[in-house]
């Protein structure tokens, strides 16, 4: 790390650091809390800096912890409760989807869970299929909560902030494996969770590759090849996943005619899915070059082994394959060029 | 099958008057009058039901009035409570207005939860009711996390939550038993043992009809008490908020009743539950909390019962005019749809 | 009834009896299964038929009765556990996700929890957020589970046979809005559920429906009403979610260039969208006449009161009228009929 | 904050050699290879994740060998068992073959879960071993299927499963105890209280040290021994499953011990854990269950040392051929990432 540089990890801390120091109504707890293992160096020593009293580690109960945040929210308070693996929070689904996402539509809007749940996406080192997963698809299915997934070191810190200064549900996942990545930070502004959407991070007039998380990532890094290699791509990071923006993408795609979406989630029914139906529902299909198409996990669980571990997760010369061979399928382009 | 509860759950004993000695009488008639209001108010809405005019699922409280009166004595509007899907009791004994409650169960603007939640949704926020949903046990937790932001307050509030015997047999209220007992946050649970969940005789469903045996688990203190002896329940509310109140944690009050009506709606549902007998139902009438407390009122002669019958029809005239109002009351308008799903 | 028909509800209950009747492995538990009301009449009085041994009335347990029937369908069993709305299955996910789902994958398939999870679509009558809602899309985005939503009474009966009979977990969903409808049934053939996939209900040229359990209804009727105006609807019932099976559908689209998704489900990240997506990705875009469309929920939860309910769920009129208007974009459709 | 488990919990006590009279000298030294056996294996494991060639998450058992081997004693192959996170020696006791493990932890197509599992997630069926994850509570409601299983088949089989401290904070948990007693469920419930879930004390989580009670208010019948008397351990699990066997519902084991590794891992985490101090680790170590049985039949002149150590080496060399046979196991193929997604 340079002075100047920081990590998406410490990015995430820095968050922290800035609501508990700012917002007497912030706390925060979890599973893992008085411990670094869990949650890498997100939220180093925490504790010791804000108290016990505000950084509660919990017993073994997603369910309950989910809920009593949602209790506390429902108090004036601002809870950011902390699930070390998406996994376990299928322990919580009916304080997430039942209660904490509906109750403000079901009461007349008289009542915010205004609490964050932070999931973490914590994957590879042949952790295996209970251990591995991204739920992302699930809660942006959801109305009533808001998602977000931050894939760069400023977004770590400040949709964080942003997530728990909303008076809405936010689930807000962060990936381990951005964890290390390094960015220089401008000063905290603090932002409306709702007026935040998909961002552009690089310009392009060949295709247009939309990534979540860590996938808007790999997709930045792919782009940078592919650009040595003479195809320009417009890469969008698309940050937030429930209420659901696909304006700017749109508008790309109807510059670009070609649209890859990587996920590093299942398919079916899942986010990337989601992104092309809304691009091709909403779009003219003569703007179309070519079938979109998107980048996913097999349709398996994650195995241990690493032998398959290896080809089950996304690698960049995947996605890069999957964006040349777009470019390459002149039949349609040309024919299609002529529409345009 | 073990029958723990003794005279508590047998409908053959406790029928007599409720000792009154040690109350105020003016008190004393101020409880009879809300027992009486939450009678009054589910028969109307009984007979809604019956007419076709409310349509959303209603779970009547009919002989189950004590524990929500009894409770709620000891409550102030900053305490936080959380209700189930059978929430009309506990909604007005805080102080909901009767009004916005019907409006509510038929689906009108002026509704307490402005005709999006319907019976199962309430709300009475400046009563300090938060809010009751029908997700059995989904509000245990979250009480706790009112209780919670209490403590965090200083200022002596507790979170209260109200839950039924059925709603012990779901994973997640044993965690805020917990959550709460580790964390000492001050909560008041309110177990209403009815002994049936649905259609399911609590023997059918655990091996002891005594939920306090959880609490016990968890190290709460406990109270348990006729549900149906309002000055009882208010007694043990009273016993176990004492302590809530000074910060040592919760407290795990089980009240034992019946309800008269079927699980939902407005029938009697003899029958439709595995084990609920009719002659049940009769027994446990003869256990009426209101009448109970009635009858110990006229044999101390603090009342006469023409003195009753006046303020009950006094009672049924409001109810009239409320009915009236809620019925003029506008639907929800399309846009509230979309609008009440974000802050 | 006459005669010979019989309603899906009681296609549902001779489902059972043909499946209690024939194998001795086969028992069912649930909420409610000891009352008349949890099921409608689509489990009448079982357990007097066949004793509470086998029809097991339980606790208000989710995730436990779910957990259960699990371990039971380890130990060479088929349960089926019932779950009379889908929302209390949100209390049992960690037992449906973590565990049926992964299961065979990760003890290297020696182990197949082949138990069957009925869940009930049960909405309507103001019975408001946590009452009302239609998870499907979430099951069919989890490798591992199979998930099939009859629209037809024979498929109510035959597929709760198939899937019975499945070695994998299967999530069967039945909508208590069909409950009513009859049909004749032929006598029982036992399908195997991995061979089963979207059915076309009606043969049409001008148009592709697809529906998904009553959705796949409210596509026929609305087929029958687009005949009679001279439009000549494709109509397809999904039947099979996960693994979802699209040839059909890309066939028809082939044909018809115009594709409608219904799904009486939230649109973000759900069936409607991946259905689009799948045929998207796979079919060359010139072959669409006009951008596909999806007819879903609004994005937000039941509302309780009926004047705003009788807007949320989707009405045959307005599938209908997203289906003219589909016809109506002659602009599009002259200038792609050249193109095909 | 309670300290029910008295001298159980105390390190300091119970550190005597095991009494082994009334004994047969070769089930001892049956039991004793086990132990043996388990604790030469996972210290294998360790070599092998400080080495780099084990890379999936382990948790390793050292110093809890007595349970899984005391609770094996008694059960048979047809008996249905269901481990955790922490399951090597679950299924080691229970017959699992060395090579097998090492196998899967190496991420090996031989493996007992075909190196799809790795450590965390293993199977046995043939030794009635049915599964073992990671995920907190998930086997249990699923082991109380499986005795439901056994109950159907009328065999007087049993389901097992083992859990920790922290599971018990898992509501699924309670509402799988509330089934077994309700439905009169085989199941012998194993709780093995290392007084720790992963870097947080007991005394942190819950207002109770002692699990049982979670048991006994769900009516189960309880054995709370010392967890690292084997001998001990052998003989509730009888007394527990002769009840189970005839048909007399669950039984709850509560064995109190304490694991010298860290959570997951090879090192010894001294400090990573809340409350965890070396002086623990130490004191705990002199309660080694191995050693106390080894000393026990010494001291009864049963064997000697010289014999044990041969014995040892024995094992040691077993462990050898088995790992480097692991070792040459292949990876899986590609297509099994698929093809053991659906039956
Ligand atoms: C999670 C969940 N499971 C099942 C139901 C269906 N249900 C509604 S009320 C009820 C019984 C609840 O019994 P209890 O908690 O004793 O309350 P009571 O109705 O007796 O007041 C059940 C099973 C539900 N609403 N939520
Ligand atoms: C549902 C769930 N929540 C959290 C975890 C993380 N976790 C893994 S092991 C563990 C501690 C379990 O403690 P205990 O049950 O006492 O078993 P022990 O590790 O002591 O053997 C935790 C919290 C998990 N695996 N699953
Ligand atoms: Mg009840
Ligand atoms: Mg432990």
């Amino acid at each position: 790390m340079t002075s100047k540089t920081i990590s998406y990890s410490n990015a995430i801390q820095s968050g922290f650091c800035y609501l508990l120091d700012n917002f007497e109504e912030v706390f925060v707890l979890g599973q893992g809390l008085w411990s670094p293992w869990y949650v890498g160096q997100s939220m180093r020593e925490l504790e010791v800096t804000y108290g016990r009293e505000r950084i509660m580690d919990t017993p073994v109960s997603e369910q309950g912890s989910t809920g009593v945040a949602i209790g506390a929210s429902l108090c004036g308070y601002r809870p950011i409760i902390v699930h070390p693996r998406i996994d376990f929070m299928l322990m919580a689904m009916d304080q997430i989807v039942n209660q904490a996402a509906k109750w403000s539509h079901m009461l007349g809007g008289q009542a915010h869970p205004s609490l964050t749940i932070r999931g973490i996406v914590n994957r590879g080192g042949e952790q295996g299929a209970q251990h591995s997963q991204a739920l992302q698809s699930w809660f942006a299915h959801i109305p009533g909560l808001r998602v977000v997934m931050p894939s760069t070191v400023s977004d770590a810190r400040d949709l964080l902030i942003a997530s728990v200064l909303s008076d809405d549900p936010v689930i807000y996942i962060d990936d381990r494996w951005l964890y290390d990545n390094e960015e220089e930070l401008e000063p905290v502004v603090e932002l409306s969770l709702g007026k935040i959407g998909p961002k552009i991070s690089q310009e392009g007039t060949d295709l247009t590759i939309v990534g979540i998380g860590h996938s808007a990532y790999q997709s930045r890094v792919v782009a940078a090849r592919l650009r040595e290699n003479g195809i320009y791509s417009e890469v969008i990071d698309l940050r937030v996943l429930n209420p659901m923006r696909v304006e700017t993408i749109i508008r790309s795609v109807r510059k670009t005619g070609r649209l890859v979406v990587v996920d590093g989630a299942w398919s079916n029914c899942g986010v990337a899915g989601e992104v092309i139906a809304s691009v091709v529902e909403k779009l003219d299909v003569q703007f179309l070059k070519a079938s979109p198409v998107r980048v996913t996990l097999p349709s398996a669980p994650a195995p241990s082994s690493g032998a398959l571990e290896k080809n089950y997760y996304i690698s960049e010369s995947r996605i890069a394959s999957v964006c040349v061979k777009l470019m390459g399928d002149k039949k349609v382009t040309s024919k299609l060029e002529r529409v345009v | 099958m073990n029958y723990d509860l003794g005279d508590l759950s047998n409908p053959a004993k406790l029928t007599d008057p409720i000792d009154v000695s040690g109350w105020n009488t003016g008190e004393l008639i101020e409880i009879y009058k809300k027992m009486r209001l939450i009678r009054n108010v589910e028969d109307e809405i009984a007979r809604l039901i019956n007419s076709g005019e409310v349509k959303c699922p209603s779970h009547l409280c009919v002989g189950q009035e004590a524990i929500a009166v009894g409770v709620s004595y000891h409550l102030r509007n900053t305490d936080r409570v959380f209700g189930t899907h059978r929430s009309h009791s506990h909604y007005l004994a805080l102080g909901g207005e009767p009004k916005s409650l019907f409006a509510e169960v038929l689906g009108r603007r002026d509704g307490c939860s402005k005709g999006m939640g319907g019976s199962m949704h309430l709300f009475g926020g400046k009563h300090g009711f938060l809010g009751s949903v029908p997700i059995v046990g989904g509000t245990v937790p979250i009480a706790v996390g009112a209780g919670l932001a209490a403590k965090k307050d200083g200022h002596g509030d507790v979170g209260v939550s109200y839950f039924g015997d059925g709603a012990c047999e779901e994973g997640v209220v044993h965690e805020a038993f917990n959550l709460a007992a580790i964390y000492e946050i001050p909560v008041l649970f309110v177990c209403e043992n009815n002994l049936f969940a649905s259609h399911m005789d609590i023997h059918l469903r655990q091996p002891s009809d005594r939920m306090s045996r959880f609490a016990e688990a968890n190290r709460i203190n406990v109270q348990t008490v006729d549900g149906n002896d309002v000055l009882a329940v208010a007694k043990a509310t009273e016993t176990l908020l004492e302590k809530s109140r000074k910060g040592n944690g919760p407290g795990f009050l089980e009240v034992v009743t019946y309800r008269w009506k079927g699980h939902v709606g407005a029938a009697d549902d003899v029958d439709v539950g595995v084990l609920r007998k009719e002659k049940d139902i009769i027994a446990w009438k003869k256990r009426d909390p209101i009448q109970r407390l009635r009858q110990g009122l006229v044999n101390q002669r603090k009342m006469d019962d023409s003195e009753f019958n006046a303020m009950d029809r006094e009672i049924s005239k409001d109810l009239m005019r409320a009915i009236n109002e809620a019925k003029k009351s506008p639907y929800p308008e399309q846009n509230d749809l979309l609008d009440y799903v974000y802050a």
